[in-house]
């Protein structure tokens, strides 16, 4: 069942700085649906646009981020609220308690000089103005007990906790009020790999237990196989692909994905690999057509001149690239 | 095969010792216990030390390239005692052998100035070049080397470059003064997977053709074993198992080196990772006695918490655990 | 939160009406009622305020001993005349003035109900004698080889050498040897450091209270104020109390007295002084009208001219600098118009017009200066008074018609603007101009003079800027060196200058100065030279001159009041004159001001019952004749 | 090695070390100078009648004595060291004998209480002030402020203190013109004297804010447009916290800590007064002193207040070296 | 040129700087036109109010007003100028080597900007020009304004160079065998740019206040009009008691005006060098 359905999404950075504007296409046209019950994965290299999407998503745009185009429709009971129209105070409502984010380079995201509970109690109290002390109080230790985590930390400082319990009291902290669906923006980057794979670990354990909904965004495609049902690969601002995790190891079909599975070294096999060559185009300038045609080794005329649409090329599976399409898909 | 060279580096006795703490609290942090390995005994090899962040493995970096001062033991490169070199000349000499790779990109050249500027600099100052004019010439070559071209990089600014474009630029710098040893602190960490597979690779090439050996450090261990010839595990500042790539990544002896290799997650949606058991508060390990794995190590024993293990050779590598000590033999026994 | 803010909300506005609601003007304390009181200006900030040992640095303050103590003798700056004070009569010496005889007023008392008697007398010569560092005790030392009381009254001195001079020590102008009360310093142990707190005062006034950061001091009338000097010789004073109080810079002391917070103040400078009268209209100095300000303090300003240096070592040069000056729009552009010219070295104060410049006026007609090829020329000009005058009235003061008025107002006269005179007189010299009219010395190098002044003495400094613009249309180049009082004293000292600004050259420290020549003169003895490099406080113009010391050493002999005695100050002054050692341009003036809104009967020119300056010992007679206004 | 050794010990030293080139330096800079305070109480001395030329010179021996200028430039040095090191410093030479500790003493309560008063409310206003508009600065309040706070912050301190009396004292006499409490008041704990000590200090303290302010406020307002754009902050935002709970407890709290070592160092530094201030509204604080001694030569009040002064700095950036690190849970000694 | 222009075009703070800063330099260029010598009185009818023929008025020292304000402002931006680039100077460079080089050098050099830190400047400047007043003239007394002026700064500096000194380009450049001076030079300064903007507007600042506040007291050479001798001058005869606004006003406003003029400036500048918007800019040039 669909619980957010994102849909022709236009979000351009505009910065306008001594009379020169700039215009970024983070988010060039995108439709993409989360459902109820799955862990779904959006790839793609730094500087695509995969976590403005989430941000976008999420609801959340700021200068210089605008919004161009499109709707999030957010299923709340039997409302649907489209995120990206509704008031501060409207979205206020249902922020935290039904949808979360955990931030990037959430190191640096508690307050440096508040304590772990301090911080708890804010955005608790945020969202449950009544609660009482000890309300608070059970919550906070059940739910960190939920996670494994030991309850010394809330009395500490962020910076006397390791990276990787910083991180998990970081996604403790956007979990705590059971949200229905949880936005995470690359929450294993820069974390060791034994911590990488509690975090890993926890994510689904919450997923699994709360049956809600995780989009989780990493250029990690180690993480992606190990976590995620779904995942939609995005390239220059656009999806490229979308398929069940399985498929996309197992059968990627955009040249990009190929290069993106095939590239990664494993232990126990030292075959050569090669990274895809040249570099992504600017988003400033989005050049017509494929925008990866300018490093696909199977490029043709018409990728440059035609822009290929994400299509249904299988069951759940979407690819835009005019190779796939010719095995006679359908739009979608 | 390999015929006994004079090693290119040795360390023995390698350590560093910061003193933190706060008010009254302070503490001892033996960043590199005692490191003692060495490079290129049987010719050009690219040896990579791994650890988790906090191993000591870029303050053991940072030692080797003479940015910071070892409180106890020595390096030797080439036979020649470079701890603490002093005086121009020889600082040049050995920047001339010895050349690093840093681990950001983006940070590697300052975002205020040309890259180019860095290129023109290491050769005027290693008088690589008689003229300036000589410069491009001479630029070409080694941009080349790394794919690159000195038409793509001219006048132009970090930020405008990609990060993989910048680390082969990095390493395409450091090949300027046709060094013997290549200390390339996390090269790819902040590179996307897409485009790491191009810097690693050039390591390899480097190795094959230009005769560079590698010092590689990284947390990344599938990109070790896809590159190196040995590896050094490090764990809290101590190396606790160094041999072959094959051997310690294939089979793993320590009880770290296991657990660590369990935890790379594979790009397999089929072959999930097992939940792991995490530390508490991490940073005390540092303070433990004997063993510092002893506390999350699923075969400790009561010897692990007060005595540390001593290196022992075991199926061609060292191993520094009491599973495999003599001693340790003896007790159970 | 929210009672929070509300909270937070009252506390602030209960404090800001309570601030509010404080009196704004809470000038005097309540018991202390403004009407019985007289607030003066206190001209200085105390620095040690709790300190009353009036006989070391530390307690020497500006206005706080003419309330409290006494000594021996005044003489009254205005008008010359001779106060018997502490003493019963004048002094008696013997023949060869080497004994000093005192004899005292009896039934004077000190505020704590002692009688003053020569015991006191003698305690305060021995203390300050055996104690080097107080006041006043090296010349005691110096003088002083026994000192008795005859009886109760009666005090002798036996001095170690002839001095007909010795009592000037006990005669004040503002500073002089106090009489101590012995019952209370004769145990003390260190008088250097005492600080006599509480005070025991012999004036009219006992102190009441000080403020402990200097700033104000209010005094309280006697009970026995009859058993005062005051008291005995002038009657009793107007005011219950008097508050001196500090304001700071002149535009506070402006502020303060257009609010009524100032009964009197010590100076102004010509703006600020108009500012006011134009603020308060009650408020007004020595007169009513145009000149207004006091002009009879006994001290004059003064170009001292550096007689070391050459070529101001040149008679002919510094007759020429005089020459050079138009002395008209000195006194009227840079100091207003409101003091007296003066020729001579002597202040042109009431008395001293009387008895010096009317009389010189005959000799000044004639004086005559060489100009070589037996060209003379008479430098003197008497239409001065009147050039003033008509300047005055073309600014619409009201000046009267009479001649003897206007040189009462303005002075005798001063030298003629004549430059080309002194052209003359510096080419005889050898100087010469160059092409731009710009004057080189003798030896072709450029003329340049250097003039040493402080800004903080108004007048002084003014008339430096004076003789630096005319100077420099004369020819020469000048520069003004602003210097603190400090370093200007000590560059005067040291002789390191060519011209100072200056003042106090007419012997002023003593208060016998007024009747007597001899402190300003004796200042010229050759003994006091010292070559530039070497300080010489009295003469730092560095004069050397054998008919000087002439004079003086026969002056030196002569009591004051011996008759040959203006004869001989006539000499001395001629020669100065002929000599142009110093040039003396006009008399001290000051902007003593009084606001009548609450005190009335201030001394002024047309009731001139005692001297105005309060500051000065003998300005305590002037506060019996003041009267509440009743307004 | 321990701590104390490793990083207190050395501090100390560093601040023994400081001190002792400071008060050296003040030691020396009058000294050298053509200024003499003997040749100055002599001739405030002869200005009042003092004549004999063997009295003077026998005045000036004394007083070379009392003053301690005999001797060379060393052994005064070492006499006045030997002193100082018993708590001893001097005499005032132009207020002979008094103490010089007398004399600093006398100003130092009005010295503190006006500096202390107002450089905590300048600092507490301007940090206030510079909070608001930095976290609200598209608001046209803050623009408003801003550009107002930017027209007081370049007034020449004179200036602002002559035209708050000229306003507030003289046009419309709200306040008093000097001094530093009402006339015949007693100094105790009671109402009176302290509305006095108020109503006399407000515009001095006054003017003195409003200068310091604009200050404060540049530098928190600098201050809070970094923090805003930290990532907690942002999170916190995307949150949805309420605004008025990141502004107080997030981007607020940021930046106390740097302003807190800031406002200690502003606090070490009251000793040396307020001159100008003190000089316009006569008020009786240390600057007054010095400047006084300045103009009069008198070296030992120049030296006593100077090091007063110096300690007080020196001993501030100590103190703050030494507990920042309790202070900021994320700095730890090096 | 073209930064300027755009700075002018886009930016509101430039442009009110840019303009007040017009027409300072206009006044410092008038002064060089100026009928009558800075420090000649006696010139023109003493105490005129504003008029067409003297723009606004003459004082009581016999000068116009309007002429003399102009050399006030050029003397008084030069006396700025001069100091803060002396005290600038000395920091940088002292806040450079003492934060690279470490060790004892640092020690010795920090040692020194300590002490110079505590020792009470207000004071040593009166005592300074107390005792040297007749020999000030503008550049000594900027100079000696300069001297006292950069221990503050220099600690500041020295900061940033610590934490510069810590990022890998510093690395990179020794790699390249740059030695110290190109290493802190080339590398390094660049950062510094943008603070030292923001550091010159608090130097001059000081200097301009520290010239009022010793002119205030009587304590400069009177004789050369500066803001602060104006300010002295008119104080001198009384200007704010007598009501004569058209003496006392002009140097306050231009003093106000410089440095509001200067700061703006700063603020837009340095901005526009900062390092994360200046990356932003020059990916647009590129």
């Amino acid at each position: 069942m669909t619980l957010l359905e994102a849909k022709d999404l236009k979000a351009y950075y505009i910065t306008k700085s001594y009379g020169i504007e700039r215009t970024v296409h983070a988010v060039d046209d995108i439709s993409l649906d989360v459902n109820t019950d799955e862990i779904l994965g959006i790839a793609g290299e730094s500087g695509c646009g995969k976590s403005t999407l989430l941000r976008v998503m999420f609801g959340i745009i700021r200068p210089p981020l605008q919004l161009i185009h499109g709707t999030v429709a957010y299923r709340s009971g039997d409302r649907s609220l489209d995120l990206l129209s509704l008031t501060d105070d409207e979205y206020r409502q249902i922020r935290w308690k039904e949808l979360s984010y955990i931030p990037q380079g959430s190191m640096s995201v508690l307050n440096p000089l508040r304590r772990v509970r301090k911080t708890f109690w804010d955005f608790i109290d945020t969202h449950r103005p009544n609660t009482t002390r000890r309300e608070f109080e059970d919550l906070v230790t059940g739910h960190l007990s939920d996670l494994g985590l030991p309850a010394e930390v809330l009395d500490a400082f962020p910076h006397q906790l390791s990276g990787g319990m910083r991180q998990r009291v970081t996604i403790a902290l956007a979990t705590i009020l059971k949200p229905r669906l949880i936005f995470a923006d690359e929450p294993t980057t820069a974390l060791d790999v034994i911590v990488q794979s509690g975090v890993i670990d926890l994510l689904r354990r919450i997923q699994a237990e709360a049956r809600n909904s995780l989009v989780i965004v990493t250029h990690d495609m180690g993480i992606h196989a190990n976590l995620a049902d779904r995942i939609a690969i995005m390239y220059a601002g656009q999806i490229i692909e979308e398929a069940p995790a399985k498929q996309i190891f197992g059968n990627p079909q955009h040249p990009y994905t190929k290069y993106l599975i095939h590239s990664l070294p494993r232990i126990g096999d030292k075959s050569h690999r090669i990274s895809s060559p040249g570099r992504p185009p600017s988003l400033m300038v989005p050049p017509k057509g494929c925008r990866f045609r300018d490093r696909c080794e199977q490029k043709r005329r018409i990728c440059r001149e035609e822009r290929p649409l994400l299509v249904s090329i299988g069951e759940n599976h979407k690819v835009a690239c005019f190779l796939a399409v010719k095995e006679g898909a359908h739009a979608s | 095969m390999p015929h006994n060279h004079q090693p290119i580096l040795q360390t023995r006795n390698l350590s560093k010792v910061f003193i933190t703490g706060m008010g009254f609290a302070k503490s001892r942090l033996v960043a590199v216990n005692r490191a003692a390995f060495q490079m290129g005994a049987q010719g050009t090899e690219i040896f990579t030390i791994a650890g988790e962040s906090g191993s000591g493995k870029s303050t053991l970096a940072k030692m080797i390239l003479g940015l910071l001062e070892p409180t106890e033991g020595s390096i030797t490169f080439r036979g020649r005692n470079v701890t603490s070199i002093k005086g121009r000349k020889d600082r040049l000499w050995f920047m001339k052998e010895v050349q690093p790779v840093f681990q950001n990109p983006f940070e590697t050249f300052s975002p205020l100035n040309r890259v180019d500027d860095y290129f023109l600099e290491t050769a005027v100052s290693f008088r690589l070049i008689k003229r300036r004019q000589e410069a491009p010439e001479y630029l070409e070559k080694f941009l080349e080397l790394v794919g690159l071209s000195l038409h793509h990089i001219q006048g132009r600014y970090p930020h405008e470059l990609s990060g993989g474009e910048l680390q082969r630029l990095s390493i395409a710098r450091a090949l300027m003064t046709r060094p013997t040893l290549l200390v390339a602190d996390e090269p790819v960490s902040m590179i996307d997977a897409s485009l790491r597979m191009s810097v690693v690779n050039l390591f390899r090439e480097l190795k094959d053709k230009a005769n560079v050996n590698v010092l590689y450090i990284t947390h990344d261990l599938a990109t070790a074993y896809y590159i190196s010839d040995r590896i050094a595990i490090m764990l809290r500042g101590t190396i606790v198992e160094l041999g072959p790539v094959e051997k310690v990544l294939d089979h793993p002896l320590h009880p770290y080196t296991k657990i660590l290799k369990n935890s790379v997650p594979e790009p397999d949606p089929l072959n999930r990772l097992q939940p792991v058991r995490l530390s508490g508060i991490e940073s005390k390990e540092f303070a433990r006695a004997g063993c510092k794995f002893a506390g999350r190590c699923p075969s400790a024993m009561a010897i692990c918490e007060t005595q540390e293990p001593e290196a022992v050779i075991e199926d061609e590598r060292e191993v520094k655990c009491h599973l495999y000590s003599e001693s340790q033999g003896k007790t159970t026994a | 939160m929210k009672a929070k803010s509300a909270f937070l909300q009252i506390v602030f506005l209960v404090a800001i009406m309570t601030f509010m609601a404080l009196p704004a003007l809470a000038q005097l304390p309540p018991e202390i009622p403004r009407e019985d009181t007289l607030i003066v200006d206190q001209i200085f900030r105390y620095s040690t305020p709790d300190n009353y040992n009036i006989w070391t640095t530390a307690g020497t303050e500006a206005t706080r001993h003419a309330f409290g103590w006494d000594t021996l003798w005044y003489i009254d700056q205005q008008t010359g005349e001779w106060i018997n004070a502490v003493a019963a009569e004048r002094p008696i010496y013997n023949e060869d003035f080497t004994e000093m005889t005192v004899k005292m007023r009896d039934g004077l008392y000190w505020s704590d109900g002692v009688e003053l008697t020569s015991e006191d007398l003698v305690t305060t010569i021995n203390i300050l004698k055996a104690n080097p560092g107080m006041r006043w005790s090296s010349e005691l030392a110096l003088y002083v080889e026994d000192v008795t009381a005859v009886d109760d009254y009666t005090v002798k001195f036996t001095l170690t050498r002839p001095n007909p001079r010795f009592h000037y020590y006990f005669t004040v102008r503002w500073n002089g040897v106090y009489v101590m009360p012995a019952h209370i310093w004769k145990d003390v142990e260190n008088p250097l450091e005492y600080t006599f707190n509480p005070p025991v005062s012999l004036g009219a006034y006992v102190l009441r209270e000080t403020d402990p950061a200097g700033y104000w001091e209010i005094w309280e009338l006697r009970e026995d104020w009859e058993r005062t000097t005051t008291g005995v010789i002038a009657g009793k004073p107007g005011p219950k109390y008097i508050l001196t109080i500090f304001h700071g810079p002149n535009e506070k002391k402006v502020m303060a007295m257009s609010n009524h917070e100032l009964d009197i103040l010590m100076d102004l400078d010509y703006e600020a002084f108009q500012a006011l009268i134009n603020r308060n209209r009650r408020a007004r100095s020595w007169y009513k009208d145009f000149p207004w300000a006091w002009t009879d303090e006994a001290d004059t300003r003064v170009f001292a001219i550096n007689q070391e240096k050459f070529p101001l070592n040149l008679k002919d040069v510094r007759w020429a600098l005089a020459l050079a000056l138009d002395i008209v729009e000195i006194q009227t552009e840079y100091v207003g118009g409101v003091t007296r010219v003066t020729p001579i070295p002597q202040p042109a104060s009431v008395f001293h017009m009387e008895h010096y410049h009317k009389q010189y006026v005959p000799w000044l007609k004639e004086l005559k200066l060489d100009l070589g090829s037996g060209e003379f020329f008479v430098p003197f000009d008497e239409t001065i008074p009147f050039k003033i005058a008509d300047w005055a009235r073309e600014q619409g003061y009201d000046i009267p018609e009479d001649e003897e008025a206007i040189i009462n107002m303005f002075g005798v006269g001063w030298w003629k603007h004549a430059p080309d005179v002194a052209t003359k007189l510096l080419e005889i010299n050898g100087f010469t101009r160059d092409s731009s009219g710009n004057w080189l010395l003798p030896d072709g190098t450029p003329w340049k003079i250097s003039i040493i002044a402080a800004p903080d003495e108004a007048d002084a400094y003014r008339l430096a800027m004076g003789a630096m613009d005319q100077w420099e249309d004369f020819g020469i180049a000048v520069e003004i060196e602003t210097l603190e009082r400090n370093p200007f004293y000590t560059r005067e000292h040291m002789g390191d200058y060519d011209i100072s600004s200056t003042w106090g050259m007419a012997g002023g420290g003593n208060a016998n100065f007024v009747r007597d020549k001899w402190p300003f003169m004796h200042n010229f003895h050759t003994q006091f030279y010292a070559p530039i490099g070497q300080a010489s406080l009295q003469n730092h113009m560095r004069i050397r001159s054998e008919k000087l010391d002439e004079i003086i050493d026969k002056l030196s002999n002569l009591p004051p009041e011996h008759p040959d005695v203006p004869a001989l100050e006539e000499e001395f002054f001629k020669h100065w004159v002929e000599n142009m050692f110093g040039i003396h341009t006009v008399s001290f003036k000051k902007f003593i001001t009084f606001d009548e809104t609450y005190w009335t009967n201030f001394p002024a020119s047309e009731n001139p019952h005692a001297q105005p300056n309060y500051w000065f010992m003998g300005g305590k007679f002037m506060y019996p004749y003041l009267e509440k206004s009743g307004r | 090695m321990s701590l104390f050794k490793r990083y207190i010990l050395p501090r100390i030293i560093q601040w023994i070390v400081v001190i002792f080139v400071g008060t050296t330096v003040v030691f020396l800079v009058p000294r050298l100078s053509p200024m003499d305070p003997v040749q100055t109480t002599l001739s405030s001395m002869s200005s009042l009648g003092m004549a004999n030329p063997e009295a003077i010179r026998q005045m000036e021996e004394v007083l070379m004595d009392l003053y301690g200028l005999r001797g060379t430039l060393l052994q005064q040095y070492l006499r006045f060291w030997s002193y100082l090191l018993k708590g001893d410093l001097g005499p005032s030479l132009v207020m002979f004998p008094a103490p010089v500790i007398s004399v600093i003493g006398t100003a130092m309560p009005w010295t503190i209480g006006l500096m202390l008063v107002s450089t905590i409310l300048a600092w507490l206003l301007g940090i206030a002030l510079g909070t608001l508009t930095g976290y609200f600065a598209d608001k046209t309040w803050a623009k408003i402020l801003d550009a107002v706070i930017m027209c007081i912050y370049p007034i020449p301190n004179y200036i602002m203190a002559l035209m708050l009396l000229f306003l507030f004292a003289y046009t419309f006499p709200l306040f008093p013109f000097s001094g530093a409490a009402g006339i015949g008041i007693k100094p105790g704990f009671n109402r009176v004297f302290i509305g006095s000590v108020l109503k006399h200090g407000f515009l001095p303290a006054l003017s003195m804010i409003l200068i310091t302010t604009g200050w404060r406020f540049i530098s928190q307002r600098a201050l809070v447009t970094n923090v805003i754009g930290s990532d907690h902050v942002q999170y916190a935002e995307l949150a949805a916290l309420p605004r008025r709970k990141i502004m107080l407890n997030y981007v607020f709290r940021d930046t106390l800590l740097p302003q807190t070592t800031d406002l200690a160092l502003s606090l070490g530094s009251i000793f040396g007064g307020a001159l100008i201030t003190e000089f316009v509204f006569s008020y009786p604080g240390l600057g007054q002193i010095l400047y006084t001694a300045i103009l009069q030569g008198d070296f030992n009040v120049i030296v006593g207040v100077s090091i007063f002064s110096i300690v007080g700095i020196a001993t501030a950036a100590l103190l703050i070296d030494l507990l920042y690190p309790l202070l900021d849970p994320r700095v730890r000694y090096h | 040129m073209v930064i300027i222009r755009d700075l002018f075009l886009f930016d509101m703070r430039f442009r009110i700087g840019f303009i007040i800063l017009i027409c300072l330099f206009l006044l410092v260029g008038l002064s060089f036109c100026s009928p009558y010598e800075q420090t000649a009185r006696r010139v023109v009818p003493r105490n005129r109010t504003p008029s067409s023929k003297h723009w606004l008025g003459t004082n009581s020292l016999g000068q116009d007003i309007f002429w003399q304000l102009t050399f006030a402002v050029r003397n008084s931006l030069l006396i700025g100028l001069i100091s803060t680039a002396v005290s600038r100077i000395i920091a940088v460079m002292n806040g450079m080597v003492s934060g690279y080089l470490g060790g004892p050098v640092d020690r010795v050099l920090s040692t020194i900007t300590d002490s110079f830190v505590v020792i009470p400047r207000l004071p040593l400047l009166i005592l300074v020009s107390f005792v040297f007043r007749g020999g000030l003239n503008i550049i000594t007394t900027a100079l000696l304004l300069g001297f006292l002026d950069w221990a503050w700064p220099s600690k500041r500096y020295r900061a940033q160079i610590l934490s510069l000194r810590e990022r890998e380009f510093t690395n990179t450049a020794v790699y390249c065998g740059m030695n110290t001076l190109k290493v802190i030079g080339k590398q390094h300064f660049p950062f510094l740019i943008s603070y030292l903007l923001a550091d010159l507007i608090s130097g001059f600042l000081w200097a301009l206040g520290m010239e009022i506040t010793l002119s205030v007291l009587g304590l400069s050479n009177l004789t050369t009009p500066t803001i602060g001798t104006m300010i002295y001058w008119a104080n001198y005869y009384q200007a704010m008691l007598l009501g004569t606004w058209w003496w006392l006003a002009p140097p306050v406003i231009a003093s106000i005006l410089a440095i509001l003029s200067f700061y703006l400036l700063s603020v837009s500048i340095s901005q526009f060098l900062d390092p994360r918007t200046r990356i932003q800019h020059l990916s647009i040039g590129g």
